[in-house]
């Protein structure tokens, strides 16, 4: 199993608080991976560590075979991580396809050409937003999107580049049943050379996508296997599948 | 490459901003033909002080940079552009090493500065513009100190001198021009959607794979090459430099004359720096050294009366 | 300003003007003069001084410049030549003045070499001090009825060597002007056989506080210190100067500008005992200077000061130079102030162009209190320095 | 004992009393901007009306009453100019600044029309206005009276912000306005508090300034660029970082002159751009 991603005894405080506290992790190339935990366990600031728009106060990041953990966050990004966050930030004034474009405008030789020139566009970008049901909105400014439709541009703005890792942070969080599902089907039918990291709420979105689970809580990896090992086992149980899990569900769909 | 989609275009100009920026330059290039000497002169100097401002706004409009220095450049590209012209070449090549000298100046500045914002940013840019004035002060054998760089000759373009009011003019008008369609080629280019995205949202464009800090000193770079090509026009138009060129009002009224004219759009930083020079210049020498009292009533007002700037007016007439 | 002198006044050189012609058709003859002042900002006590200088001479002399009804236009020189240069070009261009008189600033003043030149017209300037303004590579158009800062200072130096003092401090701010009066003073000093044992140039215009510069006076031991300061600068400077104990240990040799005008009074009995030289005081004892003070101070009840005989004197050359009726661009101008001879009626004395500059009488000045007020009283007599002395 | 020595001592003290001076001036310019992002540049003109309050040749009489009247004119003035900036709370920055500008160009020119342009000479009151020796040179007995104020107010000061629930209050203000406001508490009061406080010191230390700096036009933009200056360096809305960056200042315009004249104009901004450079957030942020 070829290894994609790895952290080695990652931590991150904040003053006083460990927000992250020695985290290993090894996500392997083409699988689905979930972080799951109750609130404040440290799952954001974990893909922040990894999407490296927060520094690590201790530890080691490895993505690629390489160490980047001395890497900006858009030194990893042009190598192949793309992120979406927990609040939309879309540039409300831009239209869909602008969104996209910029997104897309990185990856050429000069992203920095300082004249006028044609806007890229990609079958890519089509095929993103096709899937996601946006194709007919690209004219649309962003500020005029449902929420639910900009967190489905959030999740086609980062898929847009074909990035080897994709950071999600609660891609789901206020999407109707119906969108869920959308996202679900387009996050599976994704190629296998894209690797997903997401964090996510909602445990059935979860254990129908993830290949592979970690459970956080108080900023530890409680545990990490498949979704039925996950499922089964007692400590996972008891610390967030037990009585939680319920309330979590609730909070998630509402 | 697939069809773009609808909603990627340019802003189109429509054909009214069209006619209204064609009707505007008729009336610039004319402007000698139906304007007094001293009228002309007067279009002159707000049209380097218009680009010099245009210049900071692709600073304060594009990137949320508000700079408290950017005369640092002007300055600059008028003593390279002065020095030049004591020294033989009077030609528009002047303007480009101007401009040059300017950029790489503002390459180490920027470098130190864009790692700051906000107030930080604007005292940060003060300090170097007080250092770089304080240069101009001290490198008596370079700057002529603290009386400046004088008696610069003409600006010259092939046979024709640009000597007298009017030819001097339309010297002033050609590079005005060449400068602000440089200002407007970085506004419309993909680097400035990029610098736009930097300014809403930087922790975004830094995921898309942007290092914002380099886009940012590039652009404090491009700001600083059309403040020093400014600069050249300034010494061309004066004949003189003197360290006031890069001093703290000089930076301060183009500060001034963005927010007055509403930052972001290149035209109306053109204009802001247009009513200050004509509050300062044609008002201000007339009423027994109370220009700096109309100055202070007309910010007050500004504020008040226009709160998105000069930009914002047609706005709220609609 | 629309409309004005259309296409052919601005497609011609700035020279266009349509009153150089002796306008005697209707045997009223004019002229129309452009006084450049600061009224803004950190100069305005000068341009003031100037103004009343102006003023005052007009006034007694029937508004005339020979038979030429004089038309004044002034204009804001503001503190720098960013607002300087646009004055002179609002009066030549807009208001096509005749003559200009005035600039305090010398980077103004050399800022417009070029344009007066090309203009044509005469410009005095009545009190910027760079000696390059009527130096070598001057302009033919500018004259200046003032003094030059290395005069000034040089007239100090020479004298000072003259006494049992021979070591000096010197200190002036950080700018051309502070840079001339150190060089000249020390060049006579050093010729008499003084010693400059140190020297200082706190920053021009942002020093207010000069404890940094007095301890290292104090430290050097010299003898004496020579400064040169104007304005607020000056005040702070003698005031502190007196604060911390060294006009005691130390006496001070100005420039005169250091007490000169309103600065005196604001410095208080501070001031009492600074020697100074310059080429006016109020105290001066002769007939013309009699006459100007208690006119100057009937009409403004004010001390006269060296800025407003300068331009009282620049007033008083255009009339000797308008005495025949002549044509009033600059050359035949330029002609006329040539062959001038000594102006023998002025309250600073006799004075003289040497060149374009004067050459004229400096006198030792020291501060004493006459009455409630603090003056400068004649103490010597330094001599006459021309402008390259 | 070497010739710098007494040069190197006087110059250290001097920079205390300056630095102590600076920081009177400064620490409102901190407050309000801290507690409302007010970028006040009308602060110099405040401190210029405190310096033309303290008459040519005081009594004990008349410099109580001028420091009482520049306390409340100051007082007063911070309290319009929280009206004017009221209007412009949720406006970028730059229109506040713009704002105060105008209102500062206005005063001055009032400040002008009133007391002239010549230098307007104070002196310290009666029993302060003479020196006593350091190390054979003499030092100014008001220099060292504002040393003992400024030490008094830096303390006062200090424990207001960090002990008194009002200080709480103004802490939390600094760090989240909204979460203020959020929990009940009216902002409005805290901020006109601020500004009130805040210009009065201004023009408390113009008056203190006054027989130092003697009151002149141009005055107010030198103290404002100096103020900016100790506020940027200290890191905004802390009292204890504006004490810091004011020593500092005051040591670099007074130490740092003395030993490296021909150095003196580069000394400040170079500092400034050192700082910032390193601590882009200044000194204790």
């Amino acid at each position: 199993m070829n290894e994609l991603l790895r952290c080695q005894g990652l931590s991150r405080t904040f003053g006083a608080v460990r927000a992250v506290c020695d985290v290993d992790l090894s996500v392997s190339a083409g699988s689905r991976h979930a972080l799951i935990g109750p609130n404040g366990a440290g799952k954001t600031t974990l893909l922040r560590l990894i999407g490296g728009s927060v520094a690590a106060t201790s530890g080691r990041v490895w993505f690629g075979g390489a160490d980047v953990t001395a890497w900006s966050q858009p030194r990893r990004a042009q190598a192949g991580v793309g992120q979406t966050f927990q609040h939309s930030t879309l540039f409300p004034t831009l239209s869909v396809a602008q969104n996209v474009s910029l997104a897309l405008q990185r990856s050429r030789a000069t992203p920095w050409w300082p004249l006028p020139r044609k806007p890229i566009w990609s079958a890519q970008a089509d095929e993103s937003l096709r899937a996601l049901g946006l194709a007919e909105h690209a004219h649309r400014p962003v500020r005029s999107l449902s929420y639910g439709e900009c967190r489905r541009l959030e999740v086609a703005v980062a898929m847009v580049r074909r990035p080897s890792l994709l950071l999600l942070d609660e891609p789901a969080a206020g999407m109707s049943a119906a969108e869920s599902v959308l996202l679900t089907r387009t996050l599976r039918a994704l190629p296998m050379e894209v690797t997903v990291l997401f964090v996510e709420h909602d445990l059935d979105l979860v254990f129908d996508l993830a290949t592979r689970i970690s459970v956080l809580h108080l900023g530890t990896v409680l545990a990490t296997g498949t979704p039925s090992q996950i499922r089964e086992n007692p400590m996972v149980q008891q610390a967030y599948l037990g009585s939680q899990a319920k309330e979590q569900r609730h909070v998630a769909r509402a | 490459m697939s069809a773009v989609p609808a909603g990627l275009g340019y802003a189109r100009v429509s054909l009214r901003s069209g006619a209204l920026a064609a009707a505007i330059a008729v009336t610039l290039v004319a402007a000698p033909f139906y304007l007094a000497p001293y009228a002309t002169t007067t279009l002159t100097r707000m049209l380097v002080f218009g680009l010099f401002a245009a210049s900071l706004d692709l600073l304060v409009g594009l990137i949320g940079l508000p700079s408290l220095g950017h005369a640092a450049y002007l300055g600059i590209g008028a003593y390279t552009a002065g020095w030049l012209a004591l020294h033989g070449l009077t030609s528009p090549l002047a303007l480009l090493l101007a401009a040059s000298a300017s950029a790489l100046a503002g390459l180490g500045a920027g470098w130190i500065s864009v790692r700051s914002s906000g107030i930080f940013f604007l005292i940060l840019t003060l300090a170097i513009g007080e250092i770089a004035e304080q240069i101009a002060q001290s490198w008596t054998a370079v700057t002529g100190g603290s009386n400046g760089l004088y008696g610069i000759p003409a600006a010259t373009v092939g046979p024709l001198t640009a000597s007298d009011v009017a030819s001097l003019y339309y010297y002033v008008l050609g590079g005005f021009g060449v400068g602000m369609a440089m200002l407007w080629s970085v506004s419309a280019s993909p680097l400035g959607a990029a610098l736009r995205g930097i300014r809403d949202n930087k922790t975004r464009m830094r995921a898309l794979g942007y290092e914002s800090t380099r886009y940012e000193l590039f652009a404090f770079v491009l700001a600083a090459a059309v403040a020093g090509f400014a600069g050249g026009l300034l010494a061309a138009q004066q004949r003189l430099v003197t360290p006031s060129d890069l001093g703290f009002t000089t930076s301060a009224l183009a500060l001034f004359a963005v927010v007055i004219g509403g930052s972001g759009r290149l035209w109306a930083a053109c204009l802001g720096a247009a009513l200050i020079i004509g509050v300062r210049d044609v008002a201000g020498l007339t009423v027994n050294g109370h220009g700096p009292l109309l100055l202070g009533l007309l910010f007050i007002a500004a504020v008040y009366l226009m709160p998105h700037g000069i930009a914002g007016l047609p706005r709220r007439r609609k | 300003m629309l409309g004005g002198a259309g296409v052919a006044g601005a497609l011609s050189a700035c020279g266009n003007s349509l009153t150089t012609a002796d306008n005697s058709g209707d045997g009223r003859r004019s002229i129309k003069v452009g006084l450049v002042i600061p009224q803004a900002g950190v100069y305005t006590a000068l341009g003031i001084d100037m103004k009343r200088g102006w003023d005052l001479w007009l006034e007694r002399h029937g508004g005339k410049f020979g038979d030429y009804t004089v038309t004044t236009v002034t204009a804001d020189e503001g503190e720098t030549p960013q607002t300087g240069v646009p004055a002179v070009q609002k009066l030549l261009q807009s208001d096509q003045v005749d003559v200009l008189v005035g600039i305090v600033s010398s980077a103004t003043a050399l800022g417009v070499k070029d344009m007066v030149s090309a203009a044509k017209k005469l410009l005095i300037v009545s009190n910027a001090g760079a000696g390059s303004i009527t130096g070598p590579g001057r302009s033919p158009y500018i004259w200046r009825t003032s003094f030059t800062n290395a005069q000034v200072a040089g007239a100090m130096g020479r004298y000072l060597s003259t006494t049992d003092i021979k070591t000096a401090y010197a200190i002036a701010p950080d700018y051309a002007a502070g840079a001339e009066a150190i060089e000249g003073f020390t060049k006579e000093f050093t010729r008499g056989g003084g010693t400059v044992v140190g020297q200082d140039k706190p920053p021009f215009g942002k020093t207010q506080d000069y404890q940094p510069y007095l301890s290292r006076i104090q430290a050097s031991r010299a003898q004496a210190t020579f400064c040169f300061f104007g304005g607020a600068e000056s005040v702070a400077f003698v005031k502190q100067y007196a604060q911390f104990g060294l006009s005691a240990k130390i006496p001070i040799y100005a420039s005169g500008f250091l007490t000169e005008g309103g600065v005196l009074a604001a410095q208080g009995d501070a001031a009492l005992g600074v020697k100074s030289a310059l080429h006016y005081t109020s105290e001066l004892d002769n007939r013309a200077n009699n006459e100007f003070r208690n006119a100057y101070q009937a009409r403004y009840d004010a001390v006269p000061n060296c800025y407003a005989v300068a331009t009282w004197d620049a007033a008083a050359v255009l009339h000797r130079a308008l005495k025949s009726p002549i044509a009033l661009d600059g050359d035949s101008l330029v002609t006329a102030l040539s062959s001038l001879g000594p102006i023998e009626d002025s309250p600073r004395g006799a004075w003289s162009f040497d060149g374009q500059s004067p050459q004229q009488e400096f006198y030792l000045r020291t501060v004493e209190r006459h009455g409630s007020s603090l003056v400068n009283a004649v103490t010597g007599q330094l001599g006459r320095f021309g402008q390259s002395t | 004992m070497p010739e710098w020595v007494p040069v190197a001592m006087t110059a250290t003290i001097n920079g205390l009393a300056i630095g102590l001076l600076l920081f009177v001036s400064a620490v409102g310019l901190t407050l309000i901007f801290g507690m409302m992002d007010v970028l006040n540049l009308a602060h110099g003109g405040l401190f210029l009306i405190g310096a033309y309050l303290v008459a040519e040749s005081p009594t004990w009489t008349t410099f109580a009453v001028g420091l009482a009247a520049a306390t409340t004119i100051g007082a007063v003035a911070g309290g319009a100019l929280s009206l004017a900036t009221a209007p412009l709370a949720r406006r970028p920055h730059l229109d506040q600044a713009l704002l105060t500008l105008g209102i500062a160009l206005v005063i001055a020119e009032v400040l002008s029309a009133l007391y002239g342009d010549d230098v307007r000479p104070a002196n310290p009151p009666p029993g302060l206005d003479g020196a006593v020796p350091i190390l054979g040179h003499q030092y100014p007995t008001y220099r060292l009276a504002v040393i003992g104020v400024g030490v008094v107010l830096a303390l006062v000061f200090y424990w207001m912000v960090e002990r008194t629930k009002l200080g709480a209050l103004f802490r939390a203000s600094v760090a989240d306005r909204d979460m203020v406001a959020a929990i009940g508490i009216d902002v409005r009061f805290v901020r006109v508090g601020v500004l009130v406080v805040g210009s009065a010191l201004a023009a408390v230390a113009g008056f203190l300034g006054g027989p130092i700096y003697n009151a002149r036009p141009g005055l107010d933009s030198t103290i404002l660029v100096l103020a900016l200056v100790v506020v940027v360096i200290g890191g905004l809305g802390s009292v204890r970082g504006v004490l810091l960056a004011s020593l500092l200042v005051g040591q670099i315009e007074s130490t740092g002159r003395a030993l490296l004249p021909s150095l003196a104009s580069f000394l400040l901004f170079g500092a400034l751009a050192v700082t910032i450079a390193v601590k882009p957030k200044g000194l204790l942020r």
